[in-house]
């Protein structure tokens, strides 16, 4: 099963989710099609940004996704319990996990991406819930929005750099293009469109071959389960 | 000095489309719905169809929503508006509106507004 | 109109209050040079003989329209104020109607072949279209029965030949486009006379109008009266209501002052597009958005905009406009319709905005 | 030069459309950057020791999936490509050249008792006894890289004990403080990895570089000159007193009766009366006086802090007392919902913050920064000079000429009407941003500018000396 990391800090944030596990890309990968980002130094290539590797970096809408489909462990290092005074107290060099001695590598000092011990075992369920509740508030409108993608076979990366929540791909971005510019979801019956930056949504997706994707999101009952998303596509016309 | 023109906007986008893009068949329809004392109402016409750059559509008509945009005040069109144009102003087939926006500067721009997701043009 | 008339000529004034620049010779040892041209300069004023005509619609989102033809251009040519309403900025619409409907005989003929140059680019364009989709449904169905990576790699090769060619003969001719044809909605054009009707106007952007009304006596209308249009009765207009209008004014006149031709940005989706002299001699570079000091956005908002003006290769200007004096002061002035002291009390800053790439400035 | 920014007489008005439908190329440019077809069969060829697997090129990004076999073989085939490349990545070093760094939990650095290697010569800090303490962000930065091999220690005495904890890259990157730093962490990477030499803002106490001189130096030899701006400010009451007599008067009814404007200039002149802009340091004295001025005014509430100073990659840094930095860097996580994007008043106290090398205070082909800049209370020049004695021959000369290869024309060569120009859209200070989407860095350079500070309006007079190919 997948691992995704987290920290929570003394102030009682947390972490962006990392996974850490080569194995577990695959698998998010072709299960799941979410593809994050890596965000770390490749070993055998450390000076250029175009090819990185873990830890690997997933939106905060697709890990709750995977928290919530029971297909993850999610696992909560909690800072203030200072793990680090654990990991001396518990370990002594013979049987540090980490220590590499394989007959393979003799001479090769490997350091490793994870503790063995760390993998495989879910944070407790309190955590987990605190954790989700966390971030109710600021996924109310784009966890929705993220589901209705899937449903409509849409996988997504981050799109800051295109001025949009995300990029939206019909399949692996490996090999295909990109075909959607989607952007934060706005109240269906309160938000006014600002149609000034309408225009240059719009203009934007025309010069960079994209379908711009505007959402509004309806609350029913005030339940958060019961978030409707309904998506609009937005192009110009090419004339006025 | 001052006139007070019953839907001015309407008016200058129809015109705009009969007299600047040429369009054919150009008719204000009857329909009419209000929203925070903003009237909503659409004009349908058959733009001249320029090879590519206009792709078009099944019906072959273009269902033309104006609305007012000003450089200092906001806006009053919400989403829930748009889907109303579409379920009460447009025939059900309709799948995409175009938004003319009529700007304080005096130009119009005209947008496609599809309900639901639309792919990119493929090639281009 | 102004054919023939060289552009330093045609905008030989960047303002529409012209200098007093037509005085006399002065001849330091002829007196009676010195009594001419006093005389002159008391007789002249720098004030127009005739302000211009506005109209006002709309309610809520109002309209001002300069509708007469000599007007029109006048404003547009002295200092490029207003967009014709079917123009991209001059308006030239009745010229392009005449053209089409009224030709002379030079034209006519031009029509017929432009005519058939339309035609056969239209087809030409459906047949590319046409052999496209057949290109790509053969590559589809190479690939079903399983085609090697070089078939496939050929294939690709052979399409992009084939398209190239019909592309290349395709820019043979012309690109001119026009709709030609008399139709029945062109009745509604003519007058009794047999003469085109102007449809067109020019629209003036508020704070447009309000320069030419408040900073320059240009319009024919009362400043009171413009305000009260815009922003609503004095008495009761709280500070939210101005504010909007107050903002993108004091960036408008900011610019204007200092020499730049503003014009809309909306093509950009920002407020204001900067020309150095106007749209005849440069190019515009700076595309500005006004913000308040404190406004916030997602920085989503900002880099779209970035986008679109980085695509257009100006430069992305962030103007902010800063309160100087309390909001209850602001309102004061503005009932008591001192509305100099209330631009005077905003003070603007800019900041460029623009993208930087890590991997390009390594040396 | 000039000439790009004209055009010709005779040319439609609408050009700017024009120039958006064209501008495709242009931000396919750009795209490319955004969107990097990633052929993980590539990598292969970027490293030394080519990988096993040497795949095929076989077409590139696809519009979307059509349901044949081929298809589904490519992208097979590019995932196998970014599988094994991952896979094949071990991370390490070999026994002979292995350096041990060691992680203190409570100070929060890492030491490493015996440092060897190229990277210190811009990582790391090395004190008397010749231990090198490295920030969490270079520990982490080496031990990806496979550089150190990273450990955890409580204290000196555990390395000495043998009492060693070796870790694993996700066990030290839940050492992280809070998400900013992890941010941070990220942003510092980014900018290694091409060479740059970073360091974290404030990190230097003693050896510091800086713009501003210290107290007794700006007394001596600034304060004179500021004193008559402090007479130009009272100057600056009064003309802000006789502009509001001047805007009653132009803003009357009667002005183009009674006053009289024999050119636009005068015209304009007027106009530009009315609205107040805010005045950027434009030049050494200016920035001093900005310094001393705000220090003196400003309770310093900082939302927004420096991360980085930043400089370009140089073969003489001095890890020391390095030179002043070429960039500063903001950081900043988008989707955090605790964070904003900088506003006006954020902008104005970064930029008060800022202590790089101002690019537009260099005049001269001749300037040579340790002129301009002072370490440890001294002139820098001085400083070095001092430090001579020591037999460092490698001064600032050498550093000169390696920056300056390849020549910038300068600026004061240009006509002025392209100076101007020049100088709105380069403007002054400038931070930059690093914005941070969910692993995703861009930069956005923010730079103060100063378009009340200069007149554009086309004056009839100087045009005729100056463009003589325009018809009359």
């Amino acid at each position: 099963m997948v691992t995704i990391y987290i920290t929570k800090f003394d102030n009682g944030t947390y972490s962006d989710p990392c996974v850490f596990n080569v194995a577990d890309l695959i698998t998010l990968r072709e299960k799941f099609n979410i593809y994050g980002n890596l965000s770390g130094t490749l070993p055998i290539n450390t000076q250029q940004n175009n090819f990185l590797y873990l830890p690997l970096k997933i939106s905060l809408d697709q890990s709750i996704y995977l928290v919530k489909l029971h297909s993850v462990n999610l696992k909560i290092f909690n800072q203030s319990n200072d793990n680090t005074i654990n990991l001396l107290s518990n370990s002594t060099l013979n049987d540090n996990p980490n220590a590499n001695g394989n007959d393979d590598n003799i001479g090769f000092i490997v350091t490793n991406d994870t503790n063995p011990n760390n993998e495989n075992n879910s944070s407790d369920d309190i955590l987990i819930n605190e954790w989700l509740q966390y971030h109710q508030d600021k996924t109310r409108f784009t966890f929705p929005l993220y589901k209705k993608l899937l449903s409509e076979h849409i996988s997504v990366l981050p799109g800051s750099r295109f001025g949009c929540r995300y990029v939206g791909y019909p399949g692996d971005p490996l090999k295909y293009h990109s075909q959607y510019l989607i952007h934060t979801p706005i109240d269906y019956h309160k938000d006014k469109l600002d149609l000034l930056s309408l225009i240059s949504t719009a203009r934007l997706g025309t010069v960079v071959k994209k379908s711009q994707v505007i959402s509004g999101c309806i609350s029913n009952n005030g339940s958060d389960n019961e978030v409707e998303v309904k998506l609009f596509t937005l192009e110009w016309c090419g004339f006025g | 000095m001052e006139i007070e023109v019953e839907n001015e906007t309407l008016k200058l986008v129809r015109n705009n489309l009969v007299h600047n893009l040429l369009w054919k068949e150009v008719e204000i329809c009857d329909e009419t719905i209000s929203f925070e004392g903003e009237v909503l109402q659409l004009i349908v016409g058959r733009p001249v169809h320029d090879g590519e750059d206009i792709h078009e559509t099944k019906v072959g008509k273009e269902y033309v929503l104006p609305v007012e945009m000003s450089q200092y005040q906001d806006g009053y069109l919400t989403l829930e508006c748009i889907d109303q144009v579409f379920s009460k102003l447009c025939p059900s087939e309709v799948e995409r509106i175009i938004l003319a926006i009529a700007n304080d500067d005096g130009t119009v721009v005209f947008y496609y507004i599809y309900k639901g997701l639309h792919k990119p043009r493929k090639n281009n | 109109m102004a054919k023939g008339r060289p552009n330093s000529k045609r905008y030989k004034y960047p303002l529409p209050i012209h200098p007093i620049d037509d005085l006399p010779q002065l001849y330091p040892h002829n007196p009676i040079s010195w009594i001419y041209w006093t005389y002159c300069y008391v007789k002249k004023v720098n004030a127009l003989e005739r302000k211009i005509k506005v109209e006002l619609t709309g309610k809520k989102y109002v309209h001002i329209l300069v509708k007469d033809n000599n007007d029109m251009l006048y404003l547009w040519e002295n200092g490029f104020f207003g967009t014709g309403q079917f123009s991209r900025s001059e308006p030239t619409w009745l010229n392009r109607a005449t053209n089409r409907l009224l030709p002379n005989d030079e034209d006519k003929k031009n029509q017929v072949a432009l005519e058939k140059v339309t035609q056969i680019r239209r087809s030409q364009r459906a047949e590319f279209k046409k052999e496209r989709e057949k290109m790509e449904a053969q590559l589809l169905e190479l690939r079903k029965q399983g085609c090697t990576a070089e078939e496939e790699q050929e294939f690709i090769e052979k399409e992009r030949e084939t398209l190239r060619e019909l592309r290349s003969k395709e820019l043979l001719l012309s690109s001119i486009d026009n709709e030609l044809k008399f139709r029945y909605e062109d009745n509604e054009l003519f007058d009794d006379m047999g003469n085109i009707i102007q449809l067109e106007s020019l629209e003036l952007l508020p704070v447009e109008a309000i320069f030419l009304t408040f900073a320059l006596p240009v319009l024919e209308i009362e400043t009171d009266h413009l305000f009260r249009r815009l922003a609503g009765d004095p008495k009761n207009v709280n500070y939210k209501d101005i504010y909007g209008l107050i903002k993108k004014y004091v960036a408008y006149h900011h610019y204007r002052s200092h020499g730049w031709c503003v014009r809309s940005g909306i093509k950009f989706g920002c407020d204001y597009i900067l020309y150095q002299r106007g749209p005849p001699f440069h190019h515009a570079e700076f595309c500005v958005m006004v913000l308040d000091s404190e406004e916030k956005h997602d920085y989503t908002w900002f880099s779209s905009i970035a986008r679109v003006v980085g695509g257009v290769k100006k430069t992305f200007v962030l103007c902010y406009i800063e309160r100087l004096i309390s909001e209850q002061d602001i309102l004061k002035l503005w009932r008591n319709g001192q509305y100099h002291k209330v631009f005077s009390s905003f003070k603007t800053s800019e900041i460029i905005y623009k993208r930087w790439i890590s991997g390009k400035n390594r040396d | 030069m000039p000439g790009q920014f004209e055009k010709s007489n005779n040319k439609d008005d609408n050009d700017d459309d024009v120039d958006l439908k064209n501008s495709t190329n242009a931000v396919d440019s750009d795209l490319d950057e955004d969107e990097v077809h990633q052929d993980w069969s590539q990598v292969a060829k970027l490293t030394k020791k080519a990988l096993k697997a040497k795949l095929p090129k076989r077409g590139e990004k696809e519009y979307e999936p059509d349901g044949t076999e081929i298809q589904d073989a490519m992208l097979v085939n590019a995932r196998k490509a970014m599988y094994d490349t991952l896979f094949n990545s071990i991370r390490g070093s070999m026994l002979k050249n292995q350096v041990k760094a060691f992680y203190i939990p409570d100070r929060h650095v890492a030491i490493i008792p015996h440092p060897k290697g190229n990277f210190l010569q811009t990582i790391g800090r090395v004190d008397k006894t010749g231990i090198c303490y490295l920030n969490f962000l270079e520990f982490l930065y080496l031990a990806e890289r496979g550089t150190v091999t990273p450990f955890l220690c409580n204290d000196l005495n555990d390395i000495t004990n043998g009492n060693e904890y070796q870790l694993s890259i996700q066990e030290i990157y839940s050492f992280f403080k809070s998400q900013n730093e992890m941010d941070n962490f990220q942003v510092y990477a980014h900018l290694k990895r091409l060479g740059f030499i970073v360091f974290p803002s404030n990190s230097f106490e003693s050896g510091k570089t800086t713009f501003y001189p210290p107290t007794s130096i700006f007394k001596k030899y600034f304060a004179p000159s500021l004193f008559k701006s402090f007479y130009l400010r009272i100057g600056l009451i009064f003309s802000k007193y006789f502009n509001s007599i001047a805007n009653d008067i132009f803003y009357s009814t009667s002005n183009f009766h009674y006053m009289k404007y024999l050119n636009s200039i005068s015209i304009y002149k007027s106009l530009n009366k009315l609205i107040p802009y805010h005045k950027v340091p434009k030049s050494k004295l200016e920035l001093l006086d900005q310094k001393f001025t705000i220090d003196q005014l400003t309770t310093t509430n900082r939302e927004f802090e420096l991360s980085f100073d930043v400089w370009k990659p140089q073969v003489n840094f001095k890890k020391k007392c390095p030179n002043l930095p070429d960039f500063q860097i903001v950081v900043y996580n988008k989707n955090d919902g605790s964070q904003h994007f900088p506003t006006y008043h954020d902008c104005q106290s970064i930029f008060n913050q800022l202590d790089y090398k101002f690019g537009f205070v260099q005049g001269k082909d001749d300037f040579d920064w340790d002129s301009h800049s002072y370490t440890d209370e001294k002139l820098r020049a001085e400083y070095l000079s001092s430090l001579k004695s020591k037999a460092k021959q490698s001064n600032a000369s050498i550093n000169t000429k390696v920056e300056g290869k390849k020549k910038k024309r300068k600026i004061n060569s240009f006509p002025p009407h392209v100076q101007q120009k020049m100088r709105l859209k380069n403007g002054y200070r400038s931070f930059l941003l690093a914005v941070i989407d969910d692993g995703i860095i861009s930069f956005t350079r923010m730079t103060e500018s100063d378009f009340g500070s200069e007149n554009v309006w086309y004056n009839p007079t100087n045009s005729k000396t100056k463009r003589p190919t325009r018809k009359k």
